[in-house]
């Protein structure tokens, strides 16, 4: 190879790279970005993934396309359920793709990472699928919410509920995970305030198949209810071998401390059914509910979960918070945010808090009888209401130095 | 490879590398460099000892925590952190390969996985790792009490620094005497043996030496990103650092650099292309098997630089 | 009596390298035929070209009149060719009369099990044993005896002497005279012509992948000095 | 954190209910790892591929109840034959394609074909899951005293350890078996026995697919019906295989009854490691025994 043929191809290599280079930076700037970042391809896929980009962009098109003469633009990607990718994604969007919020954000670990790159670039992130109420708690941020729901409004629904119903004595199934602990946590809190008392616990490893040692151990505590501090297939696969088990039948009850509605669906009633659970959202609760969770059902074939209507809402209130603070610097519209209640068809008598976590009623639900039920859909009664004050109640007191300080 | 080629490729990739943070998004860039640090260290084992070690994560994220955690907890400077991360990887790394390097093929991979999982379940139940949320926000510092690491262009050159470091300590030893006894063990143990070397010791150094290396680059990751999580000692994380070596070429200089920047840009790419990711990431895998077997470096770089095959062993350049 | 075999401008390569430059030689029907030749020569690989079991391979080898070139291996054992590797290749994981029995029969006129223990009184004795726990004789007695039940016409045996006591070496001299009364065809590649004169009726002499020339058995005092000069011994 | 330092011991009769559910997940290791270890056996490839199949085989199990409203004990026929020709096609269009080649590469090939498969079904099924219940012959339980064991799961133990000795007896004891051993061994040298030996591949492979696709129907009941139930267990299922050392047939089944047996006990006393458990197995059997508890050192 001659030495001036040899020069060709490093250059052509350089040029190559500026081109890239060139075209990836080309964002038109008079567009306003928001950015789903979920989990598409692995464990909570279904509860949020692919549908929460759904219900991002009906947000939008009904906030009608444009804020401040500018389009909207939704954009999503797959954290993987990992931070690092979380991150840097994250990190990209704000930084160069001129993206203002991001939403979605399921799983703890994920939400956390986000949250400090939202806190460094001064963004706004609104979570939904993510439950630690550290969020909230000892790494609140200043810019960001927790819409949806937390560890603590899911320990107060169903925890203090089921107490109250008579299941006074305990057993914890908690994932060995920072979530799950959590989620016992704030819920051993709430059924100790409420005269309960917590007979044991056992820490299982994520993505364990069999839980049927672990029903054992249970059944053997004699406790009155079984809380399932899991999530996603852990907590199907311990509700589903619960009743192989013959638990339920034997008189304890099971009381789902993180289950959505693609989880009972995927179960089906007829091993589900009896199982108690707090959501913040349920389709099936009015005329409007329903009418909004159809058109999503005609774009998915799904009904939504709390977390997909959570984006929903979250979205339509910061297009309109921007629209009212007439900016889309953060800190005016999260101040516009925290100023006005919070109050849709998916989040009733909603108010943001010093500290980032929206309080919203909650509702517990049982899950119907295969007998009850008329659709493929039609999975859960209404037992009770839970007023936010209530349900957002920390047990513990509130880490987060804007509160405490 | 002529000379005159690897002289203008090298100032390509030089200018290239230093031109990056302005023509890329520099986080990107930087992960990427971690992360081609993290593949040059486990191929000085895959590619010149000829040791597969599935067990790398736990170098590479072991390494991340205690850095987080000397950074965040205890106030070290930058630098200091990741000399204790690279050094906490260097004693698991000796712990692990007295262990292991007994062993060869198969069950050389499994002994270090299983002992990777052992500190991935630590990284899980240790108090001060903070379980699956990890160690976050982690303060990126100033460098020497000099430079500020939070402006992301000296950050960028501090990594790419530690990234040449590394890099140049790889070729080193690759090309150094203790490279060529490594090499003729690979070839032919007993032979090497015979001559009267102690192949276990030689092994066992280059393994410390790649450990040490692979926490310089988690160490360095958790600097970029700020925090150092469960994912990263997880056994996919041990996966994917075989896969990017593979796809850019076993046992070449720059193959595990490409692989990574690959890899790199793939998962970020697709990352926007959703619930595909998966199975378009496996169907470049079937297809490397299939058509790539030698790597993108492997099969590519003598096209390009004008040799007619990739020589059975690498020989020194510079990248 | 025609030709069983014919190796017809035989080559055959290991990957790169070139190790059959072009074999010629047949072995005639109910014959004894020997590949002499020092080592390296390519004895080992003209078997396993025969047998297709060697790489690539071009040229011509014809048996009972259908050429083998281009046929995998299995295809080849069908037509009635029986190979006994170097080395024995006796199956440690199988006992005596599963290794026995390993080769399917691939024509019908084999040995039965019966004539087959008859003929090698030891393999009886001890056929509950691991393949690998016989001694070096018996494992050669056994490599032997498995490609008698097939039915098939060729035995292709490779150094079936090597490294065994010269009682044991006496034994197989006499099993191969057997064989040959009872109508095999043999081909034997060989180090010992010793050996090789005292069961053969034909040798070739293999150098440098070649088939350099062939001397009758009966000719063999004649060309001794030659023979010497051939195999350096 | 090492909350394990002061648990109590569970009183014997809960001790024994434990080891029982122990002996039932070690019955899904022992089929899963039997099959790897056939082709690891033959082809000399370490099947990643085969949580996947698993998977298959309990979708294949609900396909044919959603779709043609065709049952469990049909399914529990036709799923590992389904499945087993998906693996056969596999065998003869990738895998095929790497003979002779570290096994590096089957084992990259085979994590691709995973990544696909899981993702295609992902895809199309979504992450939750489907429930498959079951079926009606094998509903309710036994009152043991000690505890309440479900038919279903002491069906799947019968089966499974039957399902596993016919194999083993298959492999151990029969020609077929002695042709497989041989070829394990010198693959060549059966073949210039007159033996199709790329076919005994092809149906190996085939042969180890199905008993994957079997163990994915017999788990469908249990477990739900999902995309990733395959990939949680394949790393585990490695372990196992690697303990009995590779390649054993009998060393797949005795480690897979066995390390459930331990893992139930660990999730009694140290749950938190019950993942983990088998890891720490496999680090002390490799360093005592480096070709495993039944390989033959190589």
């Amino acid at each position: 190879m001659n030495g001036r043929f040899a020069a060709v191809l490093p250059a052509a290599l350089l040029a190559a790279a500026l081109l890239v280079a060139g075209g990836a930076g080309a964002q038109s700037p008079d567009a306003v970005r928001i950015g789903v970042l979920a989990d598409m391809s692995s464990l909570y896929a279904d509860l949020g993934g692919p549908g929460s980009t759904v219900a991002v962009q009906m947000a939008v098109d009904d906030f009608g396309g444009s804020v401040l003469g500018k389009k909207i633009e939704v954009v999503s990607a797959d954290h993987q359920n990992k931070p690092d990718v979380a991150s840097s994604i994250a990190r990209q969007w704000f930084d160069e793709k001129g993206v203002q919020m991001i939403t979605d954000l399921t799983t703890s670990s994920v939400a956390l990472a986000v949250q400090e790159v939202a806190r460094a670039d001064n963004k706004v992130i609104l979570v939904n699928g993510a439950a630690s109420s550290d969020l909230t708690g000892k790494a609140c941020a200043p810019t960001s919410v927790h819409w949806t729901y937390d560890t603590v409004s899911l320990a107060n629904g169903t925890g203090a509920a089921v107490v109250k119903a008579g299941g006074d004595s305990w057993f914890f199934i908690t994932a060995d995970y920072a979530f799950g602990h959590a989620l016992e946590r704030d819920t051993t809190a709430v059924v100790e305030a409420n005269g309960g008392k917590v007979l044991g616990a056992v820490n299982v490893p994520l993505n364990t198949a069999d839980f049927s040692s672990f029903l054992l151990q249970a059944q053997q505590s004699k406790a009155k209810i079984i809380g399932l501090a899991n999530a996603g297939g852990d907590a199907i696969n311990s509700i589903k071998q619960a009743a192989e088990f013959g638990i339920v039948a034997g008189g304890q009850k099971l009381a789902g401390l993180l289950v959505f509605v693609s989880d009972v669906h995927s179960l089906g009633l007829q091993t589900a059914q009896g199982l108690q659970l707090t959501e913040a959202f349920y389709w099936d609760q009015d005329d409007k509910t329903r009418a909004w969770s159809k058109r999503f059902f005609d774009k998915t074939h799904k009904e939504p979960t709390m977390v997909q209507a959570g984006n929903y809402s979250a979205t339509m209130h910061y297009l309109e918070a921007v629209k009212a603070a007439g900016s889309l610097d953060s800190a005016a519209v999260i101040k516009e945010l925290k100023s006005k209640p919070i109050d849709d068809f998916i989040i009733r008598n909603g108010h943001i808090h010093d500290d980032g976590s929206l309080v919203h009623d909650m509702y517990l639900y049982e899950v119907k009888k295969p007998t009850e039920s008329t659709a493929e859909w039609d999975l859960y009664k209404l037992i009770a209401t839970i007023p936010g004050d209530q349900a957002f109640k920390r047990p513990r007191g509130n880490e987060c130095p804007a509160v405490k300080g | 490879m002529s000379r005159r080629a690897g002289l203008w490729w090298s100032i390509a990739l030089i200018a290239l590398a230093l031109a990056a943070p302005f023509l890329f998004y520099p986080v990107f860039v930087m992960r990427a460099l971690c992360l081609a640090l993290f593949a040059c260290a486990f191929d000085l084992l895959l590619g010149y000892v000829g040791l597969l070690s599935f067990g790398h994560a736990a170098f590479y994220g072991g390494a991340a925590y205690v850095t987080a955690h000397c950074v965040k907890v205890w106030g070290f400077p930058p630098e200091l952190g990741i000399v204790a991360g690279a050094a906490a990887a260097a004693l698991l790394g000796s712990v692990f390969g007295w262990l292991a390097i007994r062993r060869q093929g198969i069950y050389f991979a499994m002994i270090t996985l299983a002992l990777a999982q052992m500190v991935a379940f630590f990284a899980l139940q240790a108090p001060f790792t903070g379980g699956e949320d990890g160690i976050q926000a982690v303060p990126r510092g100033r460098l020497l009490g000099l430079i500020d690491l939070n402006h992301p262009l000296a950050m960028y050159y501090f990594v790419l620094a530690m990234f040449v470091v590394g890099f140049a300590i790889v070729r080193r030893a690759v090309n150094s005497p203790f490279g060529q006894v490594i090499t003729a063990i690979r070839e032919n143990e007993p032979r090497a043996v015979s001559l009267g070397y102690r192949a276990e010791r030689y092994k066992l150094l280059a393994f410390v030496l790649s450990a040490a290396l692979a926490g310089l680059a988690g160490a360095t990751k958790c600097l970029v990103l700020q925090f150092a999580a469960l994912s990263d000692v997880d056994w996919t994380t041990s996966g994917e650092v075989v896969l990017m070596t593979l796809v850019g070429g076993v046992g070449t200089p720059l193959g595990p650099v490409v692989g990574a920047f690959v890899i790199v840009t793939m998962e970020n790419y697709l990352a926007q292309a959703g619930s595909w990711v998966t199975v378009i990431e496996g169907l470049i895998f079937i297809v490397c098997v299939l058509t790539f077997r030698r790597g993108i470096v492997g099969v590519i770089a003598p096209c390009l630089t004008g040799r007619a095959a990739a020589p059975p062993a690498p020989e020194p350049s510079p990248p | 009596m025609p030709d069983l075999l014919a190796v017809d401008g035989l080559h055959a390569w290991y990957g790169e390298s070139h190790v059959l430059h072009g074999v010629d030689f047949v072995v005639r029907q109910g014959e004894l035929a020997t590949l002499l030749g020092r080592n390296g020569a390519g004895k080992t690989t003209t078997l396993r070209a025969i047998m297709g079991i060697a790489g690539r391979r071009r040229g011509s080898v014809r048996f009972a009149g259908a050429e083998l070139i281009g046929l995998p291996s299995n295809r080849i054992a069908r037509m009635g060719v029986g190979y006994c590797p170097e080395e024995r290749g006796v199956f440690a994981s199988l006992s005596v009369e599963e290794n026995l029995l390993l080769p399917p029969p691939v024509r019908p006129g084999g040995l039965s099990l019966d004539e087959i223990y008859t003929i090698f009184p030891n393999l009886l004795d001890r056929r509950r044993s691991q393949g690998t726990k016989l001694s070096g004789g018996e494992q050669q007695m056994l490599a032997i005896a498995r490609i008698l039940r097939t039915g098939a016409t060729l035995l292709l045996l490779d150094e079936p002497t090597e490294g065994l006591a010269p009682v044991i070496v006496q034994q197989i001299g006499a099993v191969l005279r057997s064989l040959k009364e009872r109508g095999f065809t043999m081909l034997l590649v060989e180090q010992n012509f010793r050996f090789a004169a005292t069961v053969a009726d034909r040798h070739y002499i293999v150098e440098h992948g070649r088939v350099i020339d062939a001397i009758d058995n009966a000719a063999l005092a004649a060309n001794e000095a030659k023979l010497h000069d051939y195999l350096g011994v | 954190m090492f909350s394990w330092l002061h648990i109590a011991m569970p009183p014997a009769p809960a001790l024994f209910a434990q080891l029982l559910v122990g002996l039932i997940n070690g019955s899904f290791y022992a089929l899963l790892s039997l099959g790897l270890a056939i082709i690891f056996g033959l082809l000399n490839i370490i099947n990643f591929a085969h949580g996947a199949q698993y998977m298959m085989g309990a979708f294949c199990a609900w396909f044919l109840l959603d779709w043609w409203g065709i049952g469990y004990w049909p399914a529990l026929v036709i799923a590992p034959f389904a499945v087993g020709a998906v693996g056969i096609a596999i065998e003869r269009l990738l895998l095929r394609r790497l003979a002779g080649l570290d096994h590096l590469y089957g084992l990259l090939l085979t994590f691709g074909l995973a990544l696909v498969i899981e993702g295609l079904f992902r895809q199309r099924y979504g992450s939750s899951g489907l429930p498959y219940t079951i079926p009606a012959e094998l509903i309710g339980g036994k009152n043991l005293g000690f505890m309440f064991l479900p038919v279903y799961r002491g069906w799947v133990v019968v089966f499974s350890l039957t399902v596993c000795l016919a194999t083993w007896f298959v492999i151990e004891r029969t020609r077929l078996g002695a042709l497989l051993r041989a070829a394990t061994e010198n693959a060549t040298l059966v073949q210039a026995f007159g033996i199709d030996v790329p076919r005994l591949v092809t149906l190996t492979y085939g042969a180890g697919v199905a008993l994957a696709a079997l163990a994915g129907v017999l788990a469908a009941p249990i477990y739900q019906v999902s995309p990733l139930m395959g990939a949680n267990i394949i790393i585990v299922v490695f372990a196992v295989v690697v303990i009995g050392g590779m390649g054993s047939i009998l060393g797949a089944i005795v480690s897979g009854f066995a390390l459930g047996l331990i893992e139930g006990l660990t999730k009694v006393f140290y749950p938190e490691a019950s993942n983990t458990i088998i890891f720490v197995i496999m680090a002390l059997v490799l360093l005592v025994k480096p070709a495993g508890l039944f390989g033959r050192a190589a």
